[in-house]
């Protein structure tokens, strides 16, 4: 995209949003939590996507296992999930390198399918794993300030919710930043665009693909532990984020981080605009699907003519 | 040569799955022949978990007291997986396989879809104890004698609401139920609900409704909705979810500022201790059996300190005691039958009169369609200290109810 | 078996083929740079043209332009007269364009036979049965006599015959080789521009052979096209180019040449 | 041996195959009926595989066919037989228009693009209940004949050997050469005058049709469709599971992997009445990694090392 057409765009799309604040507020509150959340899970996603090239379907189920590590700790230590959070992600971490260490390692040489296969195989171990030992009934912790909220005149909105678009920014300002500046993050970049280029010059790609994965999950968990202060969780509760995520992925480009927060961004304010026409919810599941059909088709007319 | 090694696998696998039928089902004979019940449940959902075990300790229960006829009951566990097909299946396998003599079981419309037209071929006698749709209903058709069923169709839980909330408010008379508002998850389970309830509640006064998408289903975000109820500020706020939409909604109307003086919920199970939030206090809940109804009917405190005493977990579903009393309620059966005879079976079903452990004594009247419908309706409960006391029916009541719904603060 | 009485056998419907290309002011522009510039080109017959050029001349851009990879910013490309300027590749092939590829990209997953084979199917629409004769008799007139070993058993050599083959199964009246000498020792080097020189005569294909080896060109070419930074530099005979100061200028300017 | 493996087995597995309800149960012949359904998706799914495409709009093509099988005999009375086929061919033209917009994409862009499309297909239905029967669903009054487990699980072989015939002509025709050249190299592709958008197209086509069929039987033989049921996930990644344990670009690979994976699921429930989706979940995670290429790729391979040591 160019410069010129990039304004274009975001101008349009400043336009847009000083009139629906005007018209209903809320849109843009709830859609900017909303899209927060979503960026905020895609994003590790991205990063696996971009670097090791693999689709990872149990990236949900990473998400879903981060929450439940979150909910064991705080149910029997009496810990805060915001605090649990650390040694949850750590724990995710070495389970990170475990994963790849096991399993995806050995289907890296193999055609793609083979991984994607792969990760359905262990998504299902994880989801059903859990299940055994947790039953399939939700669990909640409730913490009373998640439902902190702000009211000007009328208008009454929850605020806690703007930790999910904190997040996305903290995670991608992170990654962006070890991408760029550091020396393991500028060998990942290398290893992405061209893994045998980045092996000729000396880069160990295994430990990089092991780093990036390791870490990706991490975050994941770190999302696991933010999801269960807001929602209940269960062992199939990941399942819809791998998808989402994907979708947001392939929307954005892959390899193209801020672009996965700029999809974000355009659906959950698109999903939440449906949503505030009352009886016109159901549709909003639609909106998800076709803006990413018509990015992608618009991109891919764009890049024609290989 | 390929294609030989392939083909040759082939063989081995249809040969392997076919031995299998001659292999199972020869269970020993003569008097002490088991008498075999075959169900059919979705194991990995907890609902289908308990529903099983609960069913397993009736039988166990039965068997301790000499079983049935002199003949030890057998409970053959099959998982449908939620799936329609493998549901079916497992029904086929019980029939000819394992050749039980009566079917059990059930949670899950779409997965009961797909096995009515196998139970239809066999025509053995039949309690279930899921499946609300009234398609399912439709489906089983009013000339199927063999089937009992004991969970409310939807449009019959919708009744009881009414009917329910119409006698509170006869006897509470500071309760006040004109205005409505209905949230409910988008898929069949909620849509039916509203459906439901959008023709009977009319009745009572104004209703609204407006659908969200279920946290069970990758939603969980609830503001519009939310919203909008608290534009059209409703005496009476219902959703119709799943467990996982019960705090995150509570939390959510909390947030946006959202405080009805009534606040029901109509989820087939509740999460975990769910009680212990303070948001869940005097939370209004539609069920058929709560842990408080032990203090008043002693057939569910036998079941309850059964269930714990076996399993070591508490029952967190109605559908724990609900197949426990289709076990029981078969066993009945078949003592005053006196033989396996199906006609003789279905004769003394029809005469059950079998006092549950959800208080109803359940018997079985014709509902729309169908000869024989079991339970009517569900209860009215309340979130009060943590635990569910029961409200409606009055006769089951284990509580009077904490009316208006506390404000967010004071608590 | 000589490549004359094989000829004879699969050449049937290439008797009247005397094919021209015409290439008229054609330019390829990519964001910013100027790939190809206003090229004037045209050959035919059984006429072997060398295009040479320092790197990033724009020599294999235009043989992409004329088979159809890209389609020019502006500029016409005629086959026999036929405006293809705009036409999907495979049609092009079909209207006899042939090429070969710089980077050597056998399908891994079809067997050497098959390889060929589907230039005659999908370009001359023979049956699978009789494309797999005529790809047999074609391999045998290549030399290329382990046709029905997998690719990944192939030499360099075997490889490059294979491609070229395939190229000559899709029935080109004018074929662009594209550097097929790239990584061959010299008797290999011997035996290619042999069969590339029997090929133009016996087959009456026209060729445009892009090659840096000089000795290549010399070799081969009744007629040497310079091209530097897209445009045409030079035409003519191998000796008069090479005298031309500009080519000799552009070549010490751009340097490599093998 | 050619004899033997090209004649004399295939006939016996045929034989054996059609006369399967009269050694075997119902239970086992519903078994087999579902097997054949994923077979099919995953035939279906390979076919296209062989171009490169990898496609997830298996669910939403599946749920058109069992929604248009099931609408076309409850709103035109058309008999079920008819309106499997129908059903088919309709999924096939839908799929031959979305193909015209979204055959220009590649790799995970157009296998997100299949899946999105499935599930708005999914959320449209959803959205229509007086047409569509909307969340509930929509039943028929009887099944395919009405429920005569014989006849049902005959035309449920025919539907198998109708896609393993086609699978198996894609193999041999010329398609095969086509469809591998555009996965090998779609530039090799054009230049050798191959028209990569028609093949693609025909194929695409083809195999949504086979999909459609797929959802036709199953909505026909079970009396219902709901929109959970019939788009569900476990028609997406099951069946590529199963070709790719049976391996991939192959007729064989796909009939394996259905009816190894089909059976192993149920025995596994049998025996694990409470945790057999983990130790499935697990020997797909196993397979991959000790068999890249499948169960028929490893087979071919063990055998192909045998000859060469032979020759």
């Amino acid at each position: 995209m160019t410069k010129a057409k990039r304004l274009i765009l975001l101008g349009g799309i400043i336009i847009f949003a000083l009139l629906i604040i005007l018209w209903r507020p809320t849109i843009l509150i709830y859609g900017i939590q909303r899209a927060g959340l979503y960026a905020a899970i895609a994003l590790p996603m991205a990063l696996v996507l971009g670097i090791v090239h693999i689709v990872n379907l149990a990236h949900g189920e990473l998400l879903m296992i981060g929450a439940y590590l979150t909910y064991f700790v705080c149910s029997t230590f009496g810990m805060d999930p915001l605090v649990a959070m650390l040694p949850v992600s750590a724990v995710m971490f070495l389970l990170g390198m475990v994963v790849y260490k096991v399993t995806i390692k050995h289907t890296l040489k193999a055609p793609e399918l083979n991984q994607l296969i792969l990760t359905f195989g262990l998504a299902m171990v994880f989801g059903q794993s859990v299940n055994l030992i947790a039953t399939s009934q939700p669990r909640t912790l409730s913490v009373d300030y998640v439902s902190t909220s702000l009211t000007f005149g009328k208008l009454t909105f929850g605020v806690y919710d703007f930790i999910f678009p904190v997040a996305a920014l903290i995670i991608l300002g992170g990654l962006l930043f070890f991408l760029r500046k550091t020396r393991v993050g500028k060998a990942a970049q290398a290893v992405g665009q061209n893994p045998k280029g980045a092996e000729i010059v000396g880069i160990d790609v295994d430990k990089i693909y092991l780093i990036i994965f390791s870490l990706s999950t991490a975050l994941v968990g770190i999302m696991g532990s933010l999801y269960l202060t807001k929602q209940s969780i269960f062992p199939l509760v990941g399942g819809p984020y791998t998808m989402k995520s994907f979708a947001l992925v392939a929307m954005a480009g892959i390899g193209n981080l801020p672009g996965v927060l700029f999809a974000s961004l355009i659906l959950g304010v698109a999903e939440t605009f449906l949503l505030s026409f009352k009886g016109y919810g159901g549709w909003s599941n639609i909106v998800f699907f076709a803006f990413i059909i018509i990015v992608i088709l618009i991109r891919s007319h764009r890049g024609k003519q290989i | 040569m390929k294609k030989l090694v392939v083909l040759v696998l082939l063989l081995a696998l249809i040969s392997v799955s076919t031995v299998s039928v001659f292999a199972a089902g020869q269970g020993e004979t003569g008097k002490d022949k088991p008498i075999k019940l075959g169900g059919v449940w979705p194991l990995s959902d907890i609902t289908g978990k308990q529903g099983s075990e609960a069913a397993q300790q009736a039988v166990d229960e039965i068997n301790a007291a000499g079983g049935v006829l002199g003949r030890p009951l057998e409970l053959i566990i099959l998982d449908s997986e939620f799936k329609p097909e493998k549901g079916a299946a497992a029904i086929e396998r019980l029939a000819t396989v394992e050749n039980v003599d009566i079917f059990l079981g059930g949670m899950a419309s779409s997965v009961h879809l797909g096995q009515i037209p196998i139970l239809k071929k066999y025509k053995k006698l039949t309690v279930w104890t899921g499946a609300a749709s009234h398609l399912a209903e439709e489906a089983i058709g009013e000339d199927a004698d063999w089937y009992f069923h004991l969970h409310p169709w939807d449009y019959e839980q919708g009744g009881s609401y009414v009917d329910g909330w119409k006698a509170i408010v006869n006897k509470y008379s500071e309760i006040k139920v004109d205005k409505w508002f209905l949230a409910y998850e988008e898929g069949a389970f909620g849509s039916a609900s509203f459906e439901a309830s959008k023709v009977l509640f009319s009745e009572m006064g104004k209703f609204d409704g407006e659908s969200f998408k279920s946290a069970a289903a990758g939603g969980g975000d609830y503001k519009a909705v939310l919203q909008h109820a608290k534009e059209s500020n409703p005496d009476i706020f219902l959703w119709a979810g799943y467990g996982a939409d019960a705090l995150p909604l509570l939390q959510q109307s909390k947030a946006v500022g959202f405080e009805p003086a009534l606040y029901v919920g109509a989820p087939p199970g509740w999460p975990a201790d769910f009680g212990n939030s303070p948001l869940a206090e005097d939370v209004f809940l539609y069920g058929m059996w709560a842990p408080s109804m032990n203090s008043i009917n002693p057939v569910s405190k036998k079941f309850y300190d059964g269930f714990v005493a076996k399993y070591g977990t508490k029952p967190a579903t109605y559908f724990a005691p609900l197949s426990y009393s289709a076990v029981y309620l078969i066993k009945d059966a078949i003592e005053r039958a006196g033989s396996m005879d199906t006609a003789a079976l279905i004769k003394a079903m029809e005469q059950s009169e079998y006092k549950s452990a959800l208080g109803e004594t359940i018997t079985f009247k014709p509902s729309k369609i169908i000869k024989h419908q079991g339970i009517e309706g569900q209860k009215i409960l309340q979130w009060q200290n943590g635990r569910q006391e029961i409200i409606w029916p009055f006769d089951f009541s284990t509580a009077s109810p904490v009316y208006p719904f506390p404000g967010w603060d004071n608590r | 078996m000589e490549l004359s009485e094989c000829a004879v056998i699969h050449l049937e419907r290439w008797i009247n083929s005397m094919s021209n290309l015409e290439i008229r002011n054609l330019t390829k522009r990519f964001a910013g740079l100027v790939a190809v510039n206003n090229v004037d080109l045209s050959f035919g017959g059984d006429e072997i043209v060398g295009i040479i050029g320092p790197n990033g001349a724009g020599k294999t851009t235009l043989i992409n332009l004329v088979s159809g990879i890209f389609y020019p910013t502006s500029g016409q490309i005629l086959m026999d007269g036929v405006d293809i300027t705009t036409m999907p590749a495979h049609k092009r092939t079909q209207l006899g364009v042939g090429r070969t590829f710089q980077l050597i990209h056998p399908l891994e997953d079809l067997s050497t036979i098959e390889n060929i084979m589907i230039g005659f199917i999908f370009s001359q629409g023979f049956s699978k049965k009789v494309a797999k004769e005529k790809s047999e008799i074609l391999c045998k007139s290549l030399d290329l006599e382990r046709w029905n070993r997998s690719v990944s058993q192939l030499t360099i050599l075997e490889i490059k015959k294979m491609e070229i083959a395939q190229a000559l199964a899709t029935n080109p009246g004018v074929l662009f080789l594209d550097e097929v000498m790239a990584g061959l020792n010299s008797d290999e080097l011997k035996e290619l521009i042999g069969l590339i020189k029997k090929l133009a005569k016996e087959k009456t294909i026209a060729i445009g052979i892009v090659e840096h080896v000089m000795g290549v060109i010399k070799e081969l070419a009744d007629r040497v096209v310079v091209l530097e930074n897209g445009a045409i530099l030079a035409d003519g005979s191998f000796k008069a180019v090479m005298k031309n100061p500009d080519v000799i200028a552009a070549y010490l300017g751009g340097g490599n040449y093998a | 041996m050619k004899i033997l493996t090209r004649i004399i087995l295939p006939a016996i597995v045929v034989l054996l195959s059609i006369t399967f309800p009269l050694f075997a149960g119902p239970y086992q012949q519903s078994i087999a009926k579902t097997i054949i359904i994923y077979m099919i998706l995953a035939l279906s799914w390979n076919i296209l595989l062989k171009t490169g495409q990898i496609s997830f709009g298996l669910a939403g093509f599946f749920g058109i066919g069992a929604y248009a099988s099931v609408l076309l005999s409850l709103r035109l009375g058309i008999p079920p037989l008819l309106t499997i086929i129908v059903g088919g061919i309709i999924t096939a033209i839908l799929a031959a228009a979305m193909g015209m917009i979204i055959l220009r994409l590649r790799a995970m862009y157009f296998a997100i693009t299949t899946l999105a499309l499935g599930e708005i297909f999914r959320v449209i239905i959803h959205n229509l209940p007086n047409f569509a029967g909307g969340a509930h669903g929509l039943i028929l009054s009887s099944v395919i004949f009405d429920g005569n487990g014989y006849f049902t699980y005959w035309l449920f072989l025919a539907g198998a050997f109708f896609s393993i015939g086609l699978s198996y002509f894609f193999d041999k025709s010329k398609f095969h050469l086509a469809l591998t050249t555009i996965r090998d190299n779609e530039i090799t592709a054009k230049v050798r005058g191959i028209d990569i958008f028609k093949y693609l197209l025909i194929v695409f086509t083809i195999t949504a049709g086979m999909q459609g069929l797929a959802g036709g039987l199953y909505s026909q033989s079970f009396g219902f469709v709901t929109p959970e049921s019939s788009f569900s996930g476990d028609f997406i990644l099951l069946p590529i599971a199963m070709a790719l344990l049976g391996g991939i670009y192959t007729t064989a690979g796909p009939v394996v992997g259905a009816i190894v994976l089909g059976v192993i699921s149920e025995y596994l429930k049998l025996y694990i009445p409470y945790g057999h989706l983990v130790v499935y979940g697990l020997i797909i995670v196993i397979v991959i990694l000790f068999m890249p290429n499948g169960i028929v790729g490893m087979c071919s391979n063990t055998f192909r090392k045998v000859d060469q040591f032979n020759e």
